[in-house]
């Protein structure tokens, strides 16, 4: 199944890219699983912290039991700052 | 129910013309209160000499309609607007602009202060400051927190 | 020392032109909070056509100076600007107008708050309500009075 | 000595005049005095009460036992009542 990844803030500058399209063959998959396959590096190196990263699914802000589905749009990002 | 409008402007606000056009659309209120915000130029790590606001298109938007909305639901107000910059903001330029427009001043006032200490915490929004020799990414701070427990 | 500016006007009162000014002259401000207040065409008797403020040359305008300056001694701000309409001033037509800019957005929000609620009660200005039918002298009221000790 | 009074809001309406230039023989007059020359009547009939007529003499809000001079610009009115 298809995920469109995106990031944004710290994490998008950590990572050097701002969005990443993911084809899984695994269709049951959670947000938990994903988060590990695109920032458990950057967590391991200490480059971002799995506590001050939040995630989203199709842009409603959400935790990391949620599974996901093909076509979801996944984001994440630090805590907001507003302006 | 009140008027709720938000904007997210990737290019310049300009207050003074939202200022002009508030009012005109609510002359029947007999209290309106006012916020602009500008990028301060100087900070402790030193001069800024502009922002980025790093924004999610729609959720961002999003953001600000749901605070919006939560105003409009809790005081008793007329009409509220919100204009929120994002991507690049120049050192003194506008970032934010609320108007609340009410026919009693106090809730004018709470709207528009209540308005803002949301923003400052809860706008999905991601700020960078930009400066000579220093870039940093802004998170809120404890200032902040403590001025959303007010509204708790 | 903050800058203060206080205007009594028998004429119009143009808020838009005053907020056009103000914020031109405080680009340097992080935060600018302003209150625009109109006469109210409704009352509990009935629809009002016109106020008359009556006022005391001198002595009115000093009590706004005295006002403005207690804020200003009172609060973090750059800046303040107080209009104030005296004479005959008709419903939805603007009465008041006051801005305040500072670095924070907090002391913003309390200076402007401050000088509405001494304005309505400590400005040196008797008020006449007129409409059809009815004319009345008007006193401050309970709630002015409690507004006024929020501050003390 | 010569007293400029002066009268405000629903103290100048009752009395149905905004300003009198009086001349006093006695230089030796406290306000308590003068209020009682210019509106004793009003307070009389109930047409004004006697608590709530403010004074100022030279634009100052004062009391009843200040003394007054020659020259001196004395005003009458309600308490005020703002914008």
């Amino acid at each position: 199944m298809q995920i469109t990844v995106l990031f944004f803030g710290k994490v998008a500058d950590t990572l050097g890219e701002r969005q990443r399209v993911l084809d899984f063959a695994d269709t049951d998959m959670s947000l938990f699983t994903l988060r590990q396959s695109v920032l458990g590096t950057a967590f391991a190196s200490g480059a971002l912290s799995r506590e001050r990263v939040l995630m989203s699914v199709n842009q409603g802000l959400t935790q990391e039991d949620r599974s996901l589905q093909a076509g979801d749009e996944v984001a994440f990002f630090p805590v907001f700052s507003g302006g | 129910m009140a008027t709720v409008e938000t904007l997210l402007l990737p290019q310049a606000l300009d207050g003074q013309t939202l200022y002009r056009r508030f009012v005109e659309a609510n002359r029947g209120a007999g209290a309106i209160v006012t916020f602009s915000g500008r990028v301060r130029g100087e900070t402790a790590d030193g001069a800024v000499s502009h922002l980025w606001l790093d924004w999610y298109p729609g959720m961002t938007e999003q953001s600000l309609t749901d605070i919006a909305e939560a105003a409009a639901a809790r005081f008793d107000v007329l009409a509220l607007l919100v204009a929120h910059r994002c991507g690049e903001v120049q050192a003194e330029d506008e970032i934010v602009f609320v108007a609340a427009a009410s026919s009693h001043r106090r809730a004018a006032f709470e709207a528009a202060d209540y308005l803002m200490d949301r923003l400052k915490s809860e706008a999905a929004l991601w700020k960078r400051e930009i400066g000579e020799g220093f870039a940093r990414w802004v998170e809120p701070t404890a200032k902040d927190a403590d001025d959303l427990k007010r509204w708790t």
